[in-house]
């Protein structure tokens, strides 16, 4: 069992300790057990990353054989190439910070230990997710993060909605399941491999037909969308905030829901192929970002604010996904792993100072309460919003550059990209006026309680903050990078696994023009927020109400979940109850038990009358047989 | 020849013999346990001299064209001998006068007379023989009122047989000029409107004394009407040796399209009418009289079939069939302690009752043709030569016709089982009963045929 | 027609006339009378042919027929008298308990 | 210990066991059950010994057991291991033991009625698993019927009779029509042959008439689909299970159901290989049918039993599926899920019954078991986690395997220039994915969370209890994790079948001969 083995099993280890006997040990113990292992993971992770670094060949190693038949065979292996190490660093980086931050934020949690090994097990998907050699591996880990995430958001199960919610996002992450795996059998029938190096290899060598590319880039789009909470099955992150407010930085948007930019980005191969649905990916994310901005703009819970944004986020790497500028979204993938962890990990110190109320209408003037608290939260805010010169910016930029110069970008997608990027810092910096500033609407009975975080959480806290500010500056857009004569080690870095997008031919001047535009868009958002509601909050009553039916579309995300409520759960439940159960079950049954048993029992009434009592009859009868024997066999011979 | 005369019919002597000796018993009012022991010591002894016969390959025609004793005479009387010895042994406790005995072997040694048969002469006699004796047990021994009239339904239904066969048999002599059943087999087969109707004729008196569905209405009524014993009696051993007896007449003669036709036809019927009728039964006698109309209706059904295997099929057939019924109406006089043939004493049975609940349970599952029960074996024996013969449908319709019987054969079952059980079970078994000495012969034998299903084919 | 096809012809109908006794009449002493005009037929039809093929197989026929008849008849009225303690009707509709 | 005398032994032993208890004194007493357990542990050793022994190359006739019955008619107890039954047999000897265990203490454990009934039913499964003799196969195919009608019936809840009843006359149905077949089978080999033989080896080699085949196809299929049960011949099946004491309904779900699938693999397939390359299609949409029929009733309901009842449906409704495929994976699927229901089902059905040991009748009302029992709450969302076919769960790798063969197989006849509705049915399979998450989960969710409001404490699993749960979950998390080393068992079993019927049909039926060895494609 070689290093890259630990990675994944340390986490797993850490669940069956935690898991097993989690409750007889002490908290220090399980604590210590759930963070250190995992930390261990990212040494382990740092190694091979340096050994990467370095310029070694990705790292292959084959654990068994899952399974093996004539023209059938599935390996367990793992594979660690530039993507993956990326991947595996934020996994168990930002992993091992959250666990650690989440030994105080759940310090006085009932079920401490459960939560551990649940953590300590969706990481273990996790790294299963992003080092699988093949598509089983990944799904593997893919449905595995949903068990955990499932398990994570319905951890205070007392709750009935908090199940609930576990439930809504597993069943919807189901849906996108079932493209993936459709996905995979298509490529199975047409490259007889589930192994990505050989599908790419076999796509970049040979396309069945257009249709057939399209076919399959469109089911792993459903199954990406799933995952990462792309309209329209987006349904389920919002709800999926009922969460620990860690578990929601961790999994809800710094890790699993970037899982679906990962597999678009490993089976590159077969998207480059598919220029339809490229455009569709483009498109899709630019809408999801649009649309995710525009409901983070109505949202009073702080979470969930920060639920729409980050499926905004996505939005815009799937919009770099679907531009054929994968190192882009990577990056992106990777800032936003920081600003957003901190900025939910702040969210969570907001929420455990204030005793677990998350309305942002029932806070205020925190600023002055929890400074520290305030400025990581800004920092990220920042970071997030595209203020120069923090991560978000560059990650963002490189998206927004790729949609305008990408040869099936468009000014009109790198449109949509900017006004997105306006609302983004509108409503960051909204939910800061409002948590932050302004009068305080903290009840009383809380105000008293009001305190920083203890040690362990700061702690956290800083990191993340210095890495959402300063993560960015690996990789510089090439505007400055040759303006200034700097290197951009990123993507360098990952140079080796995705072919060289073709880079638009847009000049220099223009991206800068951009950029630019950019920051001003930016500055206006957060201008126009501080209008909004950090003079007051009238102006936005007025507008809110004058918005009317609008707004309440938007607040409402749009009615999908009414829809789904209204047309497909209701659906299948009347056809479940109304067709099948009283329909066919009992016409089957009446059919198949009822009614012969009712004919038997009419031709045993029938028989029992022939039996009259009256020998002569009897005698009839036998004169009759007797007499049609006769007639068949003599007269009629 | 006389030597042969004695040794070849041996048995028919022996049960002569202990016929004068019980009546001398009863003219002296001797013991009335002795009369059993002696039939069973009888038939016992016959038995084997059977089996040794058999084994020897005794064969002679001692009378010719009139009585034979050949494979089938020997394996038929080994059966109706062994029934017999089975059925006696369940009845000891319930015989009480030496009377019953007399009429019981009067009537087996008519099924005996049966089994020898190669003329129609010694068929009828055995016939009668068979039949008359059957009359008077049912009327006797009891005081219930309704026994005579069952009594006479059965009389009145198997006089008309009677005189159908004699009828028949009457035609068939005016074509062949003699009573000897292998000419009028081979005149048959020429066809003709004197043959075919005696042959009808003969045909149908045996569907009236086997209750063949439209002939069977007497048999709920005459079942029901005698004791339970009696009525064992009939359904086993009397419906046994008439079935014998046909297969005796044709053996493995092949029958032309129209007989088959009417066979097929009526079995079937038999076995729908028979299964379906029985569901509906509350009362353990009239069930198994409906339940062997359709038992009939299958062991015609071997008489459809082409290829010559019908005569083993039959023995087999009716030797599980015959004992079968005895346990199964043994065990439910033990249940039931005689009182009363309703089906509700079966109730719970299992709880009170396990052994017998448990054998009762068995065998009405045998008749129902649940593997690996020997009753299945008897059907597959029957319906594998129906099938070779070409005649898939009518199989797979008989096949319907038994899931029916499956249906009233299992409530029966189901009522044994059908409340749990009480926690303390099995309270004093039926103490010192001698039918179990015929319960468990009757099972010993019911398993051989099991294990060894092949036995008939051996012994033929 | 010879006088063996008359008798032949002749016990033919008398057998069925006998059998139609049996289904018709009510009366049980008639009905066991008409079981005895088929034995008759029958004996007859068994003369018939013995004397028409010259054998006695026939005529042998006759014997067991009347001693099966006669222990029949014994029985029966055994039976009937058996019944008649019952019911005291000779009419065989009065004797309709067993049935269903 | 050789082949032969160990299969007897898994005949004779449960048997003998029966009998030794049947004459047991009853009374209050342990001693029946530890008899019964030890028979039952004794075979599964025997079982697993015999498992792990099979290497899985078959060279000509199977051997084991073979003894004359009726030798006239070529009937002969011929048992043996030939790798399509290894599972199940495995599964049958794993299961008793098991439902048994966690009986222990139940009121009709104390019964030695109810243990006989469990070892006659436990050597009849075994017989008919077994078998390599048609007709003794059909022997055992109805004696099992018997033990288990009378388990409802006895033991079973307020409308026993009425599912006994129902159960038996509706099973019986399927198997009239298949006495016929055999017999027909049987009669055609003694025209073909000039002798009767019921032996399995004997009748593949018989050319049937297209008429005599599908009759025989046909009779098969409904007496398997009945079995299963398969969608329009489910009628039985909520009142049975629903009636039947938990271990009944465990052992009917678990075993009893997998007869009609064996019967399939056993039957239908090879004695009639064009009629199935003909009619797989027709059965694949049956099959569907029933998966998503059985999916979306469970979807709505109340009852836990009846919900397990219908999943239970939908999850053989794979089974079948993997078989019509006729193609390697999928067939290997569906023997995966022959073990992983039949594992998954018991254990959902057994965490029940565990919970109306504890809390009697008011069991149904219960939840929040995560707080009151959070043992038992661990197993049985491992449970239900394996019934939603997680991945590395048992679930997941029967499921996969057989969507992907029946998937790579709709295909193949879709690009071959069939209508695509065999494809549109396995996708229609696929999305039931999402249903079935949907009924599993609510099951939980009412059953494990939610604020507790069961009065009475409830007592959290003892070792015993432990133990019957361990064995089955150790199956799950195996063939999940790691099926390899199984399935190179029944590998080469399954391709002689595959082959047997793709070489009577106009499709590329095994992904062999639609890939290049090394992995290629007909996309080249």
């Amino acid at each position: 069992m070689n290093q890259m083995t630990l990675i994944p099993l340390l986490p797993l280890l850490g669940f069956l300790i935690n898991g097993l006997l989690g409750s007889r040990l002490p908290r220090r113990l399980v604590a210590l057990v759930a963070c250190g292992l995992p930390a261990v993971s990212f040494g382990l992770t740092l190694g091979l990353f340096l050994r990467l670094a370095e310029g070694g060949a990705p790292f292959t190693e084959t654990l068994f054989t899952w399974a093996a038949l004539p023209g059938f065979r599935l390996d367990a292996a793992f594979y660690f190439d530039q993507v993956t190490a990326v991947m595996c660093l934020v996994v168990t980086g930002v992993g091992t910070l959250i666990h650690v931050y989440s030994t105080a934020y759940m310090a006085h949690d009932r079920g401490f230990s459960r939560y551990f090994a649940y953590l300590n097990l969706f990481l273990f998907f996790m790294l299963l997710l992003v080092m699988g050699k093949n598509l089983l591996l990944l799904f593997a880990g893919w449905e595995g993060v949903g068990l955990a995430s499932y398990l994570l958001i319905g951890f205070w199960y007392e709750d009935p909605e908090k199940t609930t919610a576990g439930m809504k996002a597993f069943v919807v992450n189901r849906v996108g399941d079932t493209g993936f795996v459709l996905a995979a059998f298509l490529i199975w029938f047409f490259a007889g491999t589930l192994d990505f190096l050989e599908i790419n290899a076999f796509f970049n060598a040979n396309q069945p037909t257009p249709a057939v590319m399209n076919t399959i880039a469109l089911l792993i789009l459903i199954g990406a969308c799933g995952k990462s909470a792309q309209i329209p099955l987006h349904v389920w992150l919002p709800d999926a905030m009922a969460g620990p407010t860690p578990v929601s930085a961790l999994i809800h948007a710094a890790t699993m829901v970037t899982a679906g930019v990962y597999l678009l980005a490993r089976l590159n191969g077969v998207f480059l192929h598919a220029p339809e649905a490229m455009t569709i990916v483009a498109w899709g994310g630019a809408l999801t970002a649009f649309a995710g901005a525009t409901m983070g703009l109505t949202q009073f819970n702080i979470k969930k604010v920060l639920a729409y944004s980050t499926m905004s986020q996505i939005g815009y790497m799937f919009m770099a996904c679907g531009l054929g500028a994968y190192p882009a979204a990577v990056f992106h993938l990777y800032t936003h792993a920081f600003f957003k962890a901190c900025l939910f990990l702040g969210a969570g110190a907001v929420i455990h100072a204030l005793h677990g109320e998350e309305d942002m209408r029932r806070m205020g003037a925190l600023a002055g309460r929890i400074p520290f608290t305030f400025s990581t939260f800004l920092l990220a805010s920042l970071a997030l919003c595209g203020v120069p010169p923090l991560s978000g910016f560059f990650s963002k930029d490189e998206i927004l550059w790729s949609a305008w110069s990408a040869p099936n970008g468009s000014p009109a997608l790198w449109l949509v990209g900017s006004v997105t990027a306006g609302m983004t810092a509108f409503y960051m910096f909204r939910a800061i006026f409002l948590a932050f500033f302004g009068p305080s609407n903290v009840p009383l009975l809380k105000q008293q309680g009001i305190h920083e975080p203890p040690a362990s959480m700061s702690v956290v806290l800083v990191v993340l903050a210095i890495f959402s500010a300063g993560a960015g500056l690996l990789g510089m857009p090439g505007v400055l990078r040759e303006q200034f004569g700097l290197s951009a080690p990123f993507f360098s870095f990952l140079s080796p696994v995705f072919a060289p997008g073709a880079t638009g031919e847009a000049g220099h001047g223009t991206e800068l023009v951009l950029m630019l535009i950019s920051v001003v868009v930016t500055g206006a958002g957060i201008l126009l927020a501080w209008v909004f509601y950090g003079r007051g909050r009238s102006l936005a009553d007025r507008v809110r109400r004058g918005a009317g039916p609008v707004h309440e579309l938007v607040s409402r995300g749009y009615y999908f979940d009414r829809l789904y409520e209204g047309v497909l759960v209701r659906g299948v439940d009347r056809l479940s109850e109304e067709v099948l159960a009283k329909r066919v079950e009992s016409a089957l049954h009446e059919g198949t038990l009822v009614k012969p048993s009712e004919g038997v029992r009419a031709t045993t009434r029938l028989f029992a009358r022939l039996q009259t009592g009256n020998v002569q009859a009897y005698l009839l009868y036998a004169l009759m047989g007797l007499a049609l024997i006769l007639w068949w066999g003599v007269a009629h011979a | 020849m006389a030597a042969d005369l004695l040794y070849g019919l041996l048995p028919e002597h022996l049960l002569l013999g202990l016929i004068f000796i019980l009546m001398l018993l009863d003219m002296f009012r001797a013991n009335r346990q002795l009369g059993g022991a002696l039939f069973a010591a009888v038939l016992a002894v016959g038995s084997s001299l059977l089996l040794y016969q058999l084994f020897r390959g005794y064969s002679i025609e001692l009378v010719p064209s009139e009585i034979v004793i050949d494979r089938f005479a020997l394996l038929g009387r080994l059966v109706i001998l062994g029934c017999g010895l089975v059925f006696g042994l369940c009845s000891l406790m319930q015989a009480n006068s030496c009377k019953y005995w007399i009429l019981l072997v009067s009537s087996l040694l008519g099924a005996l007379i049966i089994m020898d048969s190669a003329g129609f002469a010694s068929l009828f006699i055995g016939i009668e023989m068979l039949s008359l004796p059957a009359f008077a047990l049912m009327v006797s021994f009891t005081g219930s009122a309704g026994t005579g009239e069952g009594a006479f339904k059965y009389l009145l239904l198997s006089s008309v047989a009677s005189a159908l066969i004699l009828f028949g048999i009457s035609l068939a002599y005016g074509v062949t000029g003699s009573l000897a059943i292998r000419a009028f087999a081979a005149s048959l087969s020429s066809g003709g409107v004197q043959n075919l109707t005696a042959a009808f004729l003969v045909l149908s008196g045996f569907f009236l004394k086997g209750a063949v569905f439209p002939f069977h209405a007497w048999a709920p009524d005459a079942y029901a009407g005698a004791r339970l014993q009696v009525t064992a009696f009939l359904a086993s051993l009397v419906k046994g040796a008439v079935v014998l007896g046909l297969a005796r007449i044709l053996t493995s003669l092949l029958l032309n399209g129209e007989i088959v036709a009417t066979i097929t036809v009526l079995s079937l019927a038999s076995i729908f009418y028979g299964n379906i009728a029985a569901i509906r039964q509350t009362t353990f006698k009239r069930l198994l009289a409906y339940s062997s109309i359709a038992h009939a209706g299958y062991m015609m059904f071997a008489l459809a079939d082409s290829t010559g295997a019908r005569v083993e099929a039959l023995l087999y057939y009716v030797s599980v069939y015959a004992l079968t019924t005895i346990i199964a109406c043994t065990c439910f006089s033990l249940i039931s302690h005689g009182e009363g043939d309703s089906l509700d004493l079966l109730d719970g049975a299992f709880a009170t009752h396990p052994v017998p609940a448990g054998v009762l349970a068995l065998a009405v599952l045998s008749m129902a043709g649940i593997p690996p029960l020997p009753g299945f074996l008897a059907k597959v024996f029957i319906f594998k030569n129906v099938v070779a013969s070409g005649l898939l449908l009518p199989s797979v319709l008989a096949f319907l016709g038994s899931y029916f019987g499956a249906v009233f054969y299992l409530s029966v079952a189901f009522r044994l089982f059908s409340t749990a059980p009480a926690v303390d079970d099995a309270t004093g078994e039926v103490g010192k009963n001698t039918a179990w000495g015929g319960v468990l012969l009757g099972t010993a034998l019911l398993t051989l045929f099991t294990l060894v299903p092949g036995i008939f084919n051996l012994l033929l | 027609m010879d006088k063996y096809q008359f008798l032949t012809v002749l016990s033919a109908l008398l057998f069925t006339m006998g059998l139609a006794g049996v289904v018709v009449r009510r009366n049980l002493l008639v009905v066991m009378m008409c079981l005895e005009i088929m034995l008759n037929a029958v004996v007859l039809s068994f003369v018939t042919f013995a004397v028409r093929s010259q054998t006695l197989a026939g005529v042998a026929m006759t014997f067991f027929i009347y001693v099966a008849a006669s222990c029949e008849i014994a029985l029966a009225m055994a039976i009937v008298v058996l019944l008649l303690r019952h019911r005291c009707s000779l009419d065989l509709a009065a004797h309709q308990d067993l049935k269903g | 210990m050789p082949e032969s005398l160990t299969i007897l032994l898994l005949l004779t032993l449960p048997l003998a066991g029966a009998l030794l208890v049947g004459v047991l004194p009853a009374r209050n007493s342990i001693l029946p059950r530890i008899v019964a357990m030890a028979s039952m542990l004794v075979v599964l050793v025997l079982a697993a010994g015999l498992f792990y022994n099979f290497d899985g190359t078959i060279a000509g006739e199977p051997l084991g057991l073979n003894v004359p019955w009726i030798a006239s008619l070529g009937v002969n107890l011929h048992l043996a291991v030939d790798g399509l039954n290894a599972y199940f047999l495995l599964l049958t000897a794993l299961l008793f033991p098991v439902v048994l265990g966690s009986a222990w203490r139940t009121r009709e454990a104390q019964f030695t009625l109810y243990l006989a009934l469990l070892l006659v039913l436990e050597a009849s499964l075994f017989g008919t698993f077994l078998a390599q003799n048609l007709m003794i196969f059909f022997v055992f195919w109805e004696a099992v019927l018997i033990p288990m009608c009378l388990l409802i019936l006895a033991f079973g809840g307020e409308q026993r009779r009425q599912a006994a009843m129902t159960f038996f006359l509706y099973t019986l149905v399927g198997s009239v029509l298949l006495l016929a077949a055999v017999l027909l089978l049987g009669v055609e080999g003694l025209h073909q042959t000039g002798r009767w033989s019921f032996e399995f080896g004997h009748l593949e080699q018989l050319h049937l008439g297209w008429e005599t085949e599908l009759f025989v196809f046909c009779s098969i299929v409904l007496a398997c689909a009945i079995k299963c049960p398969l969608f329009p011949f489910h009628s039985w099946l909520p009142l049975s299970y629903c009636e039947a004491p938990f271990s009944g309904t465990a052992l009917m779900a678990g075993v009893l159901s997998k007869m009609g699938a064996f019967g399939i693999l056993k039957l239908a397939l090879p004695l009639c290989p064009e009629v199935s390359a003909v009619m797989a299609p027709y059965l694949e949409m049956l099959a569907v049918a029933s998966i998503v029929h059985g999916a979306v009733i469970a979807l709505r309901q109340e009852d836990f039993r009846r919900l397990v009842a219908y999943a239970s449906l939908s999850h053989m409704g794979y089974i079948v599926l993997g078989i019509f495929s006729l193609q390697n994976t999928a067939m290997h699927g569906a023997l995966f899920q022959v073990l992983s229901h039949g594992v998954t089902v018991v254990g959902l059905l057994l965490v029940l019954s565990v919970l109306e040991q504890r809390l009697g009748t008011s069991w149904r009302q219960v939840n929040a078991l995560a707080t009151s029992a959070p043992h038992l709450a661990i197993v049985l969302m491992l449970f239900i986690l394996a019934s939603v076919a997680l991945p590395l769960t048992s679930g997941f790798t029967s499921e996969f395997m057989i969507l992907f063969g029946a998937f790579q197989h709709a295909m193949a006849a879709w690009t071959s220039g069939a209508l695509p509705i065999q494809l549109g049915a396995v996708v229609v399979a696929a999305t039931v994915m999402v249903l079935s998450a949907g009924y599993m989960l609510r099951f939980g969710r009412t059953i494990l969370f939610g604020e507790s409001s069961c009065g009475t404490p409830l007592w959290d699993l003892n070792l015993r209890e432990a133990m019957v749960f361990f064995p089955l979950l150790l199956v799950i998390v195996w063939i999940g994790i790691w099926p390899n080393p199984i399935m190179t068992r029944v590998g080469p079993a399954v391709s002689r079948l595959t082959q047997q019927v793709a070489g009577k049909s106009g499709l590329p039926l095994a992904l062999s001969s639609l890939t290049s060895p090394d992995g290629g494609a007909n996309g080249r």
